[in-house]
């Protein structure tokens, strides 16, 4: 579904992402970890048009997403969220959803300023907002101002944002940073509902114990490269893994813990998931 | 030919002088701030105003030494004004939004052009010059020792302020506080006190380039800010907004298009273009540089893949 | 839950609301003085160019200090079709589209190249603008006459109605800021409304939802350019002489203060910033002297007390359609 | 301290406005604010002189005089608000408006709705072109300021070569175009016509051209402190020609601007020289007794405008607007400058045109 071919970013000297090449396959949820400084949030960036790509391809289907505007990314079917919050500040939670369902082009713009097009559309597509903001439980704060809400729960707003133009591919660029225990389950909960056949997920997270529970598949990067990729138990047997990670012994013992854990609640078909291009 | 092109150059470094010096003060507040501090110019004019009447008060008028004299006081006392209208107009603002303080800035320019009026009256006064008289010639062209004075005390205080920001204490602060006021803040610098020093400066350099404009022209009015401050501003802009060496090659940068450009443009377009058109030739510039390198000459490149701020105002 | 986030007004008393202010303001200025009814004039007349700059400040939050330009194309565009400069005299309903349409391609000219600068940028470039344009009609004297103006320009009529009287431009200026209230109302009640409030709280987000910002920008800048132009038409026929004078940076200064001070993004901003920023000048006459120290002091003073304006953008017609349809 | 100033202010602003509800008012608006401050103020000056001296010889008819001064910024806009308040105050029977032709001509039409004696100072050939019977203008208009002194470069100087520059305000390039058509019909040859703007102070580049053109006059059209600055900044570049300005240079401020470099210049003006006639040394005397400074470039027509004002109040049958129109018309006295008499247009029937030389400090005639 989303596919980086030989992805390359460079800034002046520093290669920040080296060669990159994987597919990301839809239906299910895949993590990219690494030490900070990897090239994680580049490669979302790239993919969502923030960054431009030095050399090599971003596809989702067909569709080369280095060679379209920025906004044309999402109407590619490839959404978002922030490391750092990004709402719409003054504006209420509806109408930042709703942002996301503006139709497209001058003339249907114009249509619906004049009313031409009918009442019907606009109350479509607020319905479409309240049913995400609902699944998400934030019907309760359609009205409030985004910015005035709790860290937590604009996340899971900015989460909703990203989905409710049912994109193909959803970038989550660190959900869980900032949130306490309990908002980060709650967060577990919705990604994990939000699974579905036809939607690609990428997770880029440092909370290793919410990757392991709930990511299908990992790659992880070290220094612009993919260092390995698999599932959560190939990657604790990698020792290149290892290595990047020396000095962070904690988190190659969460990997370790979570791993345990998981092999017995999923079992992941091999081949699915992740795609190696040999370099 | 050659004299002629020489005599324009004079023209224009004298001209860009006091861009130079007035865009400082843009330069300096906007890249600590982000503001458009539309009060500068008037505050060039209460400079040009404040040194004659301590010229009058002292009568040292036309003495190039009492000019020194006069020009550090009005240096410090407009400076503490640019300070005031800071305290007063602009900090209560912070925070707020972008075009707030702007607009503040607006209603600060109106208020102190009108007090410069009711103080010291609308006509023009005849301002007696700090500057020496003479005249060199020079392969042909005629330089007045005025033109060369300017010029001088311009680099001199252009050089000192560039080692004031670079080599002192004080100045590594103020460069703190333009990076990153909150960064600077957490090692310990009080950015409300790195601000003060910059509209202190800013407006003290502005003063003295009052007092070497109206010592040149030979006149003072209270509506003389507006049009240079624009020039000025210009010239911040080309050099590179909040760039101080970028300030000082947009302000001779501008002398020398304007000249060239009024200069020449008549002849290179038949006449259809004319003098007239001065004005333009500085506002085309400024769009045109906007457009394809919006960063300035001088100023640092911006990418937007760099740019984090959400909205603009 | 939708009826919270729109709700249904109760149409007799929507009516009610939409048509008692205007009527209230014609029959008041029946009975004004006419120096009052030129002064409210003049307050009408800014409260539509408000409402036009707010749609590119407000709504958009993109600092546009070049609004006269479109302004002043407008009133040369009355100018030099109803006069005996060219002696062509084209009737007035036609050139209100004409200036209305040359001001928003003048807009959507100068917003191609400049809608992908930023914040400050813009505002230096529209505002560079704005003075290249008042430097040409200053310059090209063939077709503008110059600074000596153009005089004499026609009487306008409308439809067999000669506007002549400044009663008769009230007539026609409560119509036009009918027309632009309802417009920019529904303008921020739209998809565009909701695009353009993305576009000013963060761009690169916007963008990330997929919206062409520069397309919507463009949209913006046009749309307001030309509720410029049509006030600029206005303005000449009032006058029945331009000048490069009228159309200085201070005029472009003034538009940008009605909308801060009164209220940034909303509509009711427009109408009270207007009626301050024309009224408080005119009564502070009596002070001659002092008049513009004093004008000065009480902008910093109404912007540091609210930097925000007056009335805050939640209050507006939407806000005060729920008071009256919920009450 | 500027509060109470200000307060101060207010309370003599209210008190005026009081006390003259009985009296009879003339309204007056120019800039006394922005670029052209200096000119309006002391133009206003000049007809507040005028009204004072009819006070204190007794007023018009037992009534006392008041001239309410208004600030139009030099902005069409403002004046037609201020012509619209001064028609509605029914006790004001005449205006002396405006000084900038871009405000008289929008002013004009709201004046000549209500009937209100205009008396203008603004120069513009098209400010009487309405053919409105209620508007006089008692200067010259631009059509004989331009054309006097390229008559005296071509006749008594033998000037062949002719430098036109001109501010690219209404005035100053309305001066310098009638300039340049006389001096070319005259078989002059014009080897440059250039505008700058009115806020420009330094011509360095503009002169350096024109010295390479060696005109024989160089004529200047706009207004101080330009002019001053033009004719300084031209010798300091070494340029030797005669230099020629119009009416606004005709003050101390521009021999104090210019300093030596004045020295030989010739500016047009519509008075005879201050000096020249008791009345007008009593005039400069007196302004500068009541406002504590010399004469603006402008007073001496403020205060003959106010005169022929009040000479009509004096002479017509009723004080009304409209027996006032008349009164005006019928205007036939020496003024200070001159006689007083209009065409039916409303011009002057004799415009007046002196041209001084700077000699020293001070302006002598030479012609």
């Amino acid at each position: 579904m989303l596919r980086f071919d030989h992805v390359t970013k460079q800034f002046g000297a520093l290669k920040a992402v080296d060669d990159v090449s994987f597919e990301v396959k839809p239906g299910i949820i895949t993590a990219v970890i690494g030490p900070n400084g990897a090239g994680k949030s580049t490669l979302v960036n790239m993919a969502a048009g923030s960054y431009s790509v030095s050399s090599g391809r971003i596809l989702v289907g067909e569709v080369e997403l280095q060679k379209l505007p920025k906004h044309r990314i999402a109407h590619a079917g490839l959404s978002r969220t922030y490391q750092n919050i990004r709402l719409f500040d003054g504006m209420s939670v509806l109408k930042n959803l709703e942002v996301a369902l503006v139709p497209s082009g001058i003339a249907p713009l114009v249509a619906d300023t004049f009313g031409l097009t009918g009442r019907a559309a606009a109350e479509a597509r607020r319905e479409k907002c309240h049913a995400v903001l609902a699944k998400l439980g934030l019907a309760a704060y359609a009205q409030r101002n985004a910015g005035s809400l709790a860290y937590g729960q604009q996340k899971l707003v900015e989460l909703a944002r990203a989905v409710v133009c049912e994109p193909r591919v959803l970038l989550l660029d660190e959900p869980a940073a900032g949130l306490n225990h309990g908002e980060t389950e709650q967060l577990k909960q919705h990604i994990l509902a939000l699974r579905a056949p036809g939607l690609a997920m990428v997770l880029i997270e440092h909370d290793m114990k919410l990757i392991m529970a709930i990511s299908d598949t990992i790659v992880v990067m070290n220094r612009g490269r993919v260092l390995a990729q698999g599932t959560a138990a190939d990657i604790r047997a990698n020792t290149e893994v290892q290595e990047a990670y020396l000095g962070q012994p904690g988190a190659i013992r969460d990997i370790e813990a979570a791993a345990r854990g998981r092999r017995n609640r999923v079992r992941l078909r091999e081949g699915e998931g992740l795609t190696w291009h040999q370099p | 030919m050659g004299s002629l092109i020489l005599q324009q150059t004079i023209n224009a470094l004298t001209v860009g002088s006091i861009y130079a010096l007035i865009a400082l003060g843009y330069t300096m507040v906007y890249g600590v701030l982000r503001l458009i501090n539309f009060a500068h110019s008037e505050l060039f004019t209460a400079g040009a105003f404040i040194g004659l009447g301590l010229a009058g008060a002292l009568g040292v008028a036309g003495h190039p030494l009492g000019g020194v004299a006069v020009g550090l006081v009005t240096f410090v006392a407009v400076g503490l004004i640019g300070v005031s209208v800071e305290i007063v107009a602009y900090r209560p603002l912070r925070g707020t939004s972008r075009l707030a303080p702007m607009l503040s800035a607006l209603g600060m320019a109106v208020v102190i052009q009108n007090a410069v009026m009711l103080i010291a009256g609308r006509r023009p006064l005849i301002y007696p010059s700090f500057l020496p008289n003479g005249v060199v010639e020079l392969f042909g062209a005629i330089v007045t020792y005025k033109q060369i004075t300017i010029f001088t005390v311009a680099v001199v205080l252009m050089v000192g302020l560039e080692l004031f920001v670079n080599r002192t204490t004080l100045g590594v602060r103020i460069r703190a506080v333009a990076e990153n006021a909150e960064t600077a803040s957490l090692v310990g610098i009080n950015p409300n006190m790195a601000i003060s020093l910059i509209f202190f400066i800013g407006p003290g350099l502005g003063a003295v380039a009052g007092i070497l404009y109206s010592s040149f022209y030979g006149v003072a009015s209270f509506t003389m800010g507006f049009v240079i401050g624009m020039k000025a501003f210009t010239a911040a802009i080309l050099g590179g907004i909040g760039s101080i060496p970028g300030a000082v090659l947009g302000g001779f940068l501008l002398g020398i298009i304007e000249t060239f450009g009024t200069a020449w443009m008549p002849v290179l377009t038949g006449g259809l273009v004319g003098t007239e058109y001065r004005d333009i030739f500085a506002f085309s510039v400024l769009v045109l540089i906007l457009l394809f390198r919006p960063a300035g000459l001088l100023g640092e490149h911006v990418s937007e893949e760099t740019m984090v701020y959400k909205s603009d105002f | 839950m939708t009826s919270e986030a729109h709700p249904r007004l109760n149409p007799v008393r929507g009516a009610a609301a939409l048509l008692a202010v205007p009527a209230l303001v014609l029959v008041i200025g029946h009975f004004l003085p006419t120096y009052p009814l030129r002064v409210l004039d003049m307050i009408l007349l800014y409260a539509v160019l408000g409402l036009g700059l707010n749609i590119v400040v407000g709504y958009a939050g993109l600092l546009d200090l070049g609004f006269v330009a479109f302004y002043a194309i407008g009133a040369y565009s009355w100018a030099l079709l109803a006069s005996g400069q060219f002696d062509i005299h084209l009737p007035f309903a036609l050139v209100l589209f004409i200036g209305a349409g040359l001001a928003g391609l003048a807009g959507i000219l100068l917003g191609i190249p400049v809608l992908r600068l930023r914040g400050d940028y813009l505002a230096i470039v529209t505002l560079g603008f704005g003075e290249i344009i008042r430097v040409l009609m200053n310059n090209l004297d063939g077709l503008t006459n110059g600074p000596q103006g153009i005089a004499r320009i026609d009487e306008a009529t409308l439809f067999g109605w000669t506007l002549a009287t400044p009663l008769d431009f009230l007539y026609l200026l409560v119509g036009l800021l009918a027309v632009a209230f309802l417009f920019v109302w529904r303008i921020q009640e739209s998809a565009l409304g909701t695009a353009l409030a993305a576009v000013r709280e963060d761009q690169d987000a916007a963008r990330g939802c997929g919206i062409d910002t520069t397309r919507v920008k463009l949209v913006a800048f046009g749309t307001s350019a030309m509720i410029g132009g049509a006030c600029g038409v206005i303005f000449a026929a009032m006058q029945r002489f331009v000048s490069p004078e009228s159309f200085t940076f201070w005029e472009s200064l003034v538009i940008v203060l009605v909308i801060v001070v009164g209220g940034l993004g909303n509509p009711f901003g427009a109408l009270l910033g207007a009626t301050l920023l024309i009224l408080v000048p005119e009564l502070l006459r009596a002070w001659a002297d002092y008049r513009l120290l004093l004008y000065g002091m009480a902008l910093v003073l109404v912007i540091l007390a609210r930097p925000r304006g007056l009335i805050a953008r939640d209050y507006g017609p939407s806000w005060l359609m729920r008071r009256l349809g919920g009450g | 301290m500027k509060l109470k100033t200000i307060l101060l202010a207010a309370l003599a602003a209210t008190a005026l406005a009081g006390a003259a509800r009985a009296d009879i008012l003339i309204g007056t608006a120019g800039p006394t604010s922005n670029a052209e401050a200096l000119f309006g103020t002391t133009w206003q000056n000049g007809m507040e002189l005028a009204v004072r001296q009819a006070n204190a010889a007794g007023g018009v008819q037992g009534q006392k005089l008041v001239l309410l001064r208004e600030d139009d910024g030099g902005d069409p806009k403002q004046g037609t608000l201020i012509a619209q308040k001064f028609c509605d105050n029914k006790d004001i029977l005449a205006v002396i408006a405006n000084f900038n032709s871009g405000v008289t001509i929008p002013s004009s039409d709201v004046y000549n709705r209500c009937g209100l004696p205009q008396v203008t100072n603004s120069s513009n050939p098209k400010v009487t072109k309405a053919g409105y019977k209620n508007l006089f203008r008692p200067i010259a208009n631009d059509l004989s300021q331009g054309a006097a002194p390229a008559e005296y470069a071509l006749g008594t100087l033998k000037a062949k070569k002719a430098a036109i520059v001109h501010d690219k305000a209404a005035f100053g390039q309305g001066v310098a175009e009638v300039f340049r058509d006389t001096f070319t019909k005259g078989g002059g040859t014009v080897t440059s016509f250039s505008g700058i703007t009115p806020t420009d102070v330094d011509f360095s580049a503009l002169l350096t051209t024109l010295r390479t053109e060696k005109p024989d006059v160089i004529y200047f059209g706009g207004v101080m402190p330009a002019v001053g600055l033009f004719v300084k900044q031209a010798r300091e570049l070494g340029i030797t020609a005669t230099f020629f300005a119009a009416d606004s240079a005709f003050t101390p401020d521009f021999i104090a601007a210019a300093g030596p470099a004045a020295e030989g210049a010739v500016v047009s003006f519509q008075a005879p020289p201050y000096d020249s006639s008791a009345a007008l040394k009593t005039f400069a005397a007196d302004y500068k007794a009541a406002f504590g400074e010399e004469p603006g470039p402008y007073s001496a027509y403020g205060f003959v405008e106010a005169t022929i004002v009040i000479d009509a109040m004096k002479k017509a049958p009723a004080l009304s607007r409209a027996a006032l129109v008349d009164a005006i018309a019928k205007s036939d006295f020496d003024s200070i400058v001159g006689h007083v008499a209009f065409t039916p247009a409303g011009e002057l029937q004799k415009p007046f045109i002196f041209l001084y030389a700077v000699k020293g400090n001070g302006f002598s005639l030479v012609k």
